[in-house]
């Protein structure tokens, strides 16, 4: 009983030092416990009566040992070792980090929706099944689509059921294409997506003007191509000019256009993916219509179609009765499940209440402002960033540190890890892979002209640093307050360590 | 311009514009084809305030029958009723977890990355592999990343899925497998129990993988080793379905021979929340964990040499490996895996165990009640855990509606999907350690009310 | 619009940085705001049709203007900026800051008792009353009284209401008494209550075994004595031996015995203030029953009493009708009412959880473990800090540096600063005013061996420090890694700033 | 030994034991007599599971009616049912601020004496006055201890009581003169307004304080300047008992002469809670700073010249000035002048004002709404706001018990302590910001029934 393993200290909390916070393991002793139950007279078999003797564990599985109030000190202390959008601003481009309305907690954390079983007959989940329906119409309404499943977890999974729509549509026409095409700029998923989807990737570049180079297009359409996969705004924040040629040009050769709707927040009343082209359209959820991140999720990727693609929806989908009750139906040619259940439905309740909270006038007015912040943070960079396509950005801009870096050693990592020190979480960086040296800024439409200025203002100090002091500049060494420094990433790859029992 | 979270002033919006040389923010669009505009707004209702839309949703919420006092849950199905306490809740809603993205930038985002490395330890241990991954969808994502693993590693695409799987997740695993173009080979059960006699025609050279569910869908104990057997002799990956609560009893899926064990992790800590989100619990060998699906936190150093977390094998991920990545996930459930890592370290070694007992007691103890009613059959004669199957003499969608009038919601009705057993009436009933006595008696007597 | 008031930036988050956090003030721009309202179609009258003009404000009060975001952001910073149990232990004797089970918060945020009006009729409030009744059954069950009163809102209130009821008690008996005595080591709430209750104060001194001197108490009692105000154990975490003799010749002047239960955790289930003879006690149910102590309150502060005042008790009071039901009735000779309502209702919820959560095996336990690590740490630092009565402790102990700032200059100031360092919240310090360099420790139940070994560890380190290094120890430097070190506190007094308007 | 936040395990008491030369728990005790100890432990049933007590308060909660939409709330008379957002409960339940105690320790509480310096400073200005504290209990001991403030700095101990306070509060303040000793003379009201005209004949020269209510406890909004020049004139500190939400609209109790102003924040963001925890505002003039009750907070720097925060003045307190103290309060009602501060922040110079004027409107469209009905009277003349008075031709306690069947809380009965208005049938009425229309209307439609 040493002070090796203590428990109610605070040291590493950065409130009171900067010490490793111990793992839930090393704080656990034998014997201790946390956990209760509810009274029963149940007959009390024991594990032996319930269970074969060959399948029952010779010992139980070892799980940390704890008190309440130790469990309590120990994520409370990791909860202040994380950055949040609740602390500060966090410009991470493509992400859409934008604040998360507490309204939304609540309505999310009430019995009445969060105690609500899958399984339960529609008698029992009429207010489920109208949230479910409104949503899915206020959806459509967004994106200008005749339906949409509601299933998909996140966006990933949005895209993939994409592409198995794309892929039932042409088999029911007969048909069976190999190739997906998607722009260099694309993000990770969408060619991943391709790949599970069954199709192969065709990539195609990008014209001087940030847009889809609608020659290298036009080469690889055939009648081989089943679809392309765009987000526009795209990854560099642009609006893809040439949008209306495009569909043109994909739906001549009997292609589908697939929209990536992460990028939705720039345009949300302004223009709609449906009047652009697109036959399919993702949304993410906890990006546009502001369900938090969770540190990595739990997202929502609802898929939205045009009509001659409603009836391959996954199903069961929820339903308006014709006598105003509510119930589930699948589509005569669904492609099928794609999750265990009904999907995030209370990430699903968060959105329908951010949509609620904003209506048309609000959700035009997150769209101008996003673009408005971007625009006009591109604009005080300009001169000291390079800005690779320089012309009026959406709710995003791409900036890259390819001329710093060139003259005073100044990489887009060290900016990102000095701005932690000043106070921000850090763009995007090395993302667009079509930009050297990126850094991807997302400001969104809640962080307020002073914070923008702020942000402007610290990544224009960290430029002048290197300009000045070169490789001897604060970013060489940032971060300085934070409560580990830089993270030897090689490391963890070279030896790894997954588990606290891999250890060595 | 009015939105209820823009904190721009009409003055600052003035302002803004002024240094971008614009004189509205309809210029802001000008890239923006004219013809594609939409004119009249979007079709929805204007904004509301916050207490309007908080009266919505509790006038929507009448029209709830949530599980509680008033509707005692009998149904599982993989999602069940299990105790959360405060505790877990009160942590897991921490903003600082909740309002944070991927840990992109570790120095910042020690407090995820060191939550989803004890989690990872933990599904480790109860699976009884080496290596998990910080979290998938749900288990059946979770499922159809486990036959894609095995397909890669194998280079062999036909599957062997046992009818004990989740008729669910054999649905999802089904639809992606038309992408993938991976062979479905259905697997029928015989009393509960996976029969794998007839799949030994299957041409063994080319399967891929082996997939039971351990308890299975019926809450039957699989024979693991028979499953084991078959894989090994077609050189398959086996696949596991599990139950992370079961595991407080059983031996884990890896020390009977699973290669890589899913599971759904909605019970620890997460409600049962109309079906999600939900957990995809995901573990492998160590020596696939270069195929393994998601984001992988492992433990390292920084420049003082102090200890910390970092995502790793970064490689494997679509946003590096894009077309050639074996997985697309990216957003994942870090948040309930955040919140199993709680609700795990609340239950401890000991904890776990008395959950799983309680839960077997109870279902038991609710078997017993219900097969004593006239007409009411077990459906399956393999032992079981937390749930079970019994054949009713009237529809169990009838029976189930009819419950829910007596204030139980009664199960979940065998049907979709589900192979090699007469589902005609059959009702899948589960019984958690929040059962009483008092709650299984009313229950049963209803029933016998119902049937009669 | 410059960078001056940055919204978004956590540079005042102790994660990224050590500024100063802006006030809301600072925060504010005219024109923003977070709130809305239930649209309702009432005529809009406006406030001159309202008003009269004489009353009528010229100009709204100016209030903070900001966005839901950036209240989030200034909030959540502010909380990193804040140490609590939660964090770590907080070992600051006499105030019991023991962990506070989290089922409590839940409870007392429930709409079922959460949203109801105290001026309900009992037809509505069944469910609260019953709740009152038995935790009132409960409270004089561990006290060993007859009937409480739930309405002092915390211990102080609680402590004029007993003397309140101890003037009426001797009122009705005809006797006018002017004189309470107490010891020198009590806590001050009791003097300053004694001159609110309209009696003087005579101090008792305190025998070289810490207890009551007997011949002092025997010296200063009469008949002009109203009664005594003891805390037992007392401040100085021991318990007053002689208790039944000096209750004997209280009783015998015609005296009343008034119990503060500040520190009844050490004694729950192993001896009753009724027992011991007293005739009032109040508890802290902040304290003792775990309800957060919330940065300074709200508390509790119940007062039972035993059989001859309960007709005096506060009313009205909870009470159960012979019918089953409950209701409201106000004692005969009620001295009327001491709060607006009924009490803290809310917190009294979390003590009547927190309190059947225990139950009688949980609360002696939680005495027995409390008065266990209390005489543990004292064991751990007896040889290093001076011990004044260095006899069995019951739940916490009071060591002092005197020995140590004489010889090595550290004072008790210096060592709370240094453990903020360490991790821990500090002790508490120069109380109780008879000893010297006092550090008054009360490690609670709820914190384990380990935590308990890693302080005692920390306290024997500073003493370490500065018996090597003097002068120059960490301890005249700390803190250094708070989000303020020493603060002037004699500027903050000679300087009063106490508004935000009032700076200079 | 079991309780369940007790973490210790048996050996590890065993080993402390052992340290302490002990051999068991008990002799921890030996210093208590053996006569006084408790023989068979208490009288208590033996610990339960959280899942226990939560199903027992969920019973008790079902025997509760709490307003919302099944219970509309009209009733006031000190505590209100305002608009309260989530953002609001969300930042003051973080537990940084639930579980820390009074900031004694600066350098890791500035979180909580920053909060509580802004508090102060809002307080300040919605009072009109230069200096607020901390908070006190509730309404009544803001005025208990502002009336002693008064006695402590005139030396007289003769206190003018308006009528319209607030009956509770005159309630405490007279059981609390008990102790004091203050003479307490009551002032009638005449039509709802407060009449100094008999209290002309107190002698003059022993009055300490003046003492109305602003608006007063029937909704009626009184003649401060009237109050003042009676203060003026007997040489009394006027003590105006003020409603924060109602400063949205009105001058400031400073601005119309007010020298201490008490009041009772729960309309700024604390539950009805049936009562408590509420939030006693206090403030008054610099110059009266060295009497204030409680906590102060105020600004200075650390020892590097950084802004920073501390509780100040502390030589006022009980904890330093013992006997001599003006005030015995210790722990206050932080968490709730916290609440109180973002609730603030959050409404903003215009919600704060618009609040105050959708409830006066809210009250002049029930008040017309409920008067047209045959037989329900106006019970006062004076102009009223938030809150208004109606006399019934049945008792108001009937009227209540019966409203509540159809689903209103119509109000509260006056008369505990009423003084100077015929109180037979009165009721007292409030409607805040979060009644509508409809609400309002089938209220009326109700009591229509009820007095028919
Ligand atoms: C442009 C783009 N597309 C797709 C995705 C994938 O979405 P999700 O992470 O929800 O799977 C992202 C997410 O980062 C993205 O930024
Ligand atoms: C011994 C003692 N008595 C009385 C009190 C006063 O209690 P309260 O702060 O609840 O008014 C305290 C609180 O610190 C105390 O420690």
């Amino acid at each position: 009983m040493s002070a090796a393993l203590p428990g109610g200290r605070a040291l590493s909390a950065p409130l009171m030092g900067h010490e490793t916070e111990p793992t839930l393991f090393e704080l656990s002793v034998s014997g201790r416990r946390a956990s209760s139950f509810r009274t029963s007279s149940l007959p009390e078999w024991s594990a032996e009566e319930l269970v074969p003797a060959e399948l029952l564990a010779a010992s139980p599985v070892e799980l940390p040992e704890v008190s309440e109030r130790d469990l309590v000190a120990h994520f409370t202390r990791l909860s202040h070792r994380q950055y949040s959008v609740d602390l500060g601003a966090y410009p991470l481009g493509s992400c859409t980090m934008k604040y998360n309305p507490k309204v939304c907690d609540e309505a999310a954390a009430a019995a009445a929706f969060a105690h609500v079983h899958p399984a339960a007959p529609p008698s029992c989940t009429q207010g489920w099944l109208e949230l479910l329906v409104e949503l899915e119409e206020q959806l459509c309404a967004i994106t200008g689509m005749s339906a949409a499943t509601l299933q998909p977890a996140a966006g990933a999974a949005g895209e993939l059921t994409g592409l198995l729509l794309m892929r039932r549509y042409h088999e029911a026409r007969g048909e069976t294409r190999t190739r997906v095409i998607i722009p260099g700029s694309a993000h990770g998923t969408n060619p991943a997506s391709v790949t599970l989807g069954g199709y192969q990737v065709t990539t195609v570049g990008t014209n001087e003007r940030g847009g889809v180079d609608l020659d290298s297009l036009r080469a690889a359409l055939d009648d081989d191509v089943a679809g392309i996969m765009l987000t526009n705004p795209s990854t560099l924040g642009l609006f893809e000019e040439d949008i209306v040629e495009i569909a043109a040009a994909v739906h001549e050769v009997g292609g589908l256009l697939y929209y990536d709707g992460a990028n939705l927040n720039a345009i949300l009343g302004i223009v709609r993916p449906g009047d652009m082209g697109f036959d399919i359209v993702h949304l993410n959820l906890h990006k546009t219509f502001a369900t938090p991140h969770g540190g990595g999720g739990p997202g929502a990727g609802p898929v939205a179609v045009s009509k001659h693609l409603v009836q391959y929806l996954p199903g069961p989908r929820p339903v308006r009765n014709s006598d105003g009750t509510f119930g589930w139906a699948t589509p005569e040619h669904s492609i099928g499940r794609i999750h265990s259940w009904h999907g995030n439905a209370l990430v699903l309740l968060r959105a329908w209440t951010y949509l609620r909270l904003h209506g048309a006038d609000g959700l035009l007015a997150v769209a101008e402002i996003a673009v408005l912040n971007a625009n006009w943070i591109k604009g005080q960079l300009r001169g000291t960033y390079d800005i690779p396509y320089d012309r009026p950005v959406m709710h995003e801009c791409v900036v890259s540190a390819e001329t710093l870096e060139r003259e005073t050693g100044l990489r887009a990592l060290d900016v990102a890890k000095r701005l932690l020190e000043l106070g921000f979480h850090s763009p995007t960086v090395y993302f667009p892979l079509i930009v050297h040296e990126a850094l991807m800024i997302e400001p969104t439409e809640t962080e307020s002209p002073q914070t923008l200025a702020a942000l402007a203002d610290a990544l224009l100090l960290i430029a002048r640093e290197a300009q000045e002091a070169g490789e001897a500049s604060a970013a060489k060494q940032a971060p300085r307050t934070t409560p580990v420094r830089r993270v030897d990433e090689a490391r963890a790859a070279r030896k790894l360590v997954a588990t606290y029992d891999q250890r060595p | 311009m009015s939105a209820p979270f823009v904190p721009h002033t009409e003055e600052e919006i003035g302002e803004m514009l002024a240094f971008l040389g614009l004189s509205s923010l309809d210029e802001l669009f000008s890239t923006v084809p004219a013809a594609l505009r939409l004119a009249g707004g979007l079709d929805l209702p204007r904004q509301q305030s916050e207490a309007d839309v908080v009266h919505r949703l509790e006038v929507l919420g009448t029209r709830n029958r949530p599980v509680g006092r008033s509707l005692v849950c009998f149904a599982g199905a993989g999602a069940y009723d299990h105790e959360v306490p405060a505790v877990v809740r009160s942590l897991a809603s921490r903003s600082e977890f909740m309002t944070a993205y991927t840990p992109y930038q570790p120095e910042v985002s020690q407090g995820v990355l060191q939550a989803i490395f004890e989690y990872q330890t933990m599904v480790a241990r109860l699976s009884g592999l080496e290596i998990a991954n910080g979290s998938l969808y749900d288990g059946a994502a979770s499922l159809v990343e486990g036959v894609n693993l095995a397909v890669a590693a194998t280079g062999n695409s036909k599957i062997l899925l046992s009818g004990g799987v989740n008729p669910r997740w054999r649905a999802v695993l089904s639809t992606f497998s038309k992408g993938s173009g991976h062979e479905l080979i259905s697997v029928p059960l015989t009393d509960g129990i996976t029969d794998f006699n007839d799949a030994a025609a299957t041409d063994s050279a080319q399967v891929g993988a082996v997939v039971i569910a351990f308890p299975n869908f019926l809450g039957c104990l699989e024979d693991v080793a028979a499953a084991r057997s078959v894989a090994d002799r077609t050189g398959a990956r086996l696949v596991v379905c599990f139950d992370p609560v079961a595991a407080g009893l059983l031996k884990t899926p890896g020390s009977l021979g699973a290669d890589v064990v899913v599971g759904e992790g909605q019970g620890l800590g997460t409600p049962l929340g109309y079906g999600g989100p939900y957990l995809g619990l995901f573990a492998c060998h160590a020596s696939d964990v270069r195929r393994l699906p998601g984001r992988l936190v492992g433990e390292t150093v920084d420049i003082e040499d102090r200890r910390a977390y970092v995502a790793t094998l970064r490689a494997r991920e679509q946003d590096i490996r894009r077309e050639k990545a074996s997985s697309n996930v990216c957003t994942n459930q870090t948040l309930m895996a955040v919140t199993a890592a709680i609700q795990l370290g609340w239950l401890g070694t000991v904890g776990l165990r008395e959950v799983a007992l309680r839960s077997a007691r109870a279902a038991r103890y609710t078997r017993e009640a219900l097969t004593a009613i006239d007409g009411v059959e077990p459906a399956a004669g393999a032992p079981v855990l937390r749930e079970f199957a019994v054949r009713l003499p009237v529809p169990a969608e009838l029976a189930i509606d009819r419950l829910v009038e007596e204030g139980y919601l009664a199960g979940v009705a065998v049907r979709e999907g589900y192979e090699g057993t007469d589902v005609e009436g059959t009702l899948l009933v589960a019984a958690t350690e929040r059962r009483t006595r008092e709650e299984i008696d009313g229950f049963a007597a209803s029933l016998e009310k119902v049937v009669r």
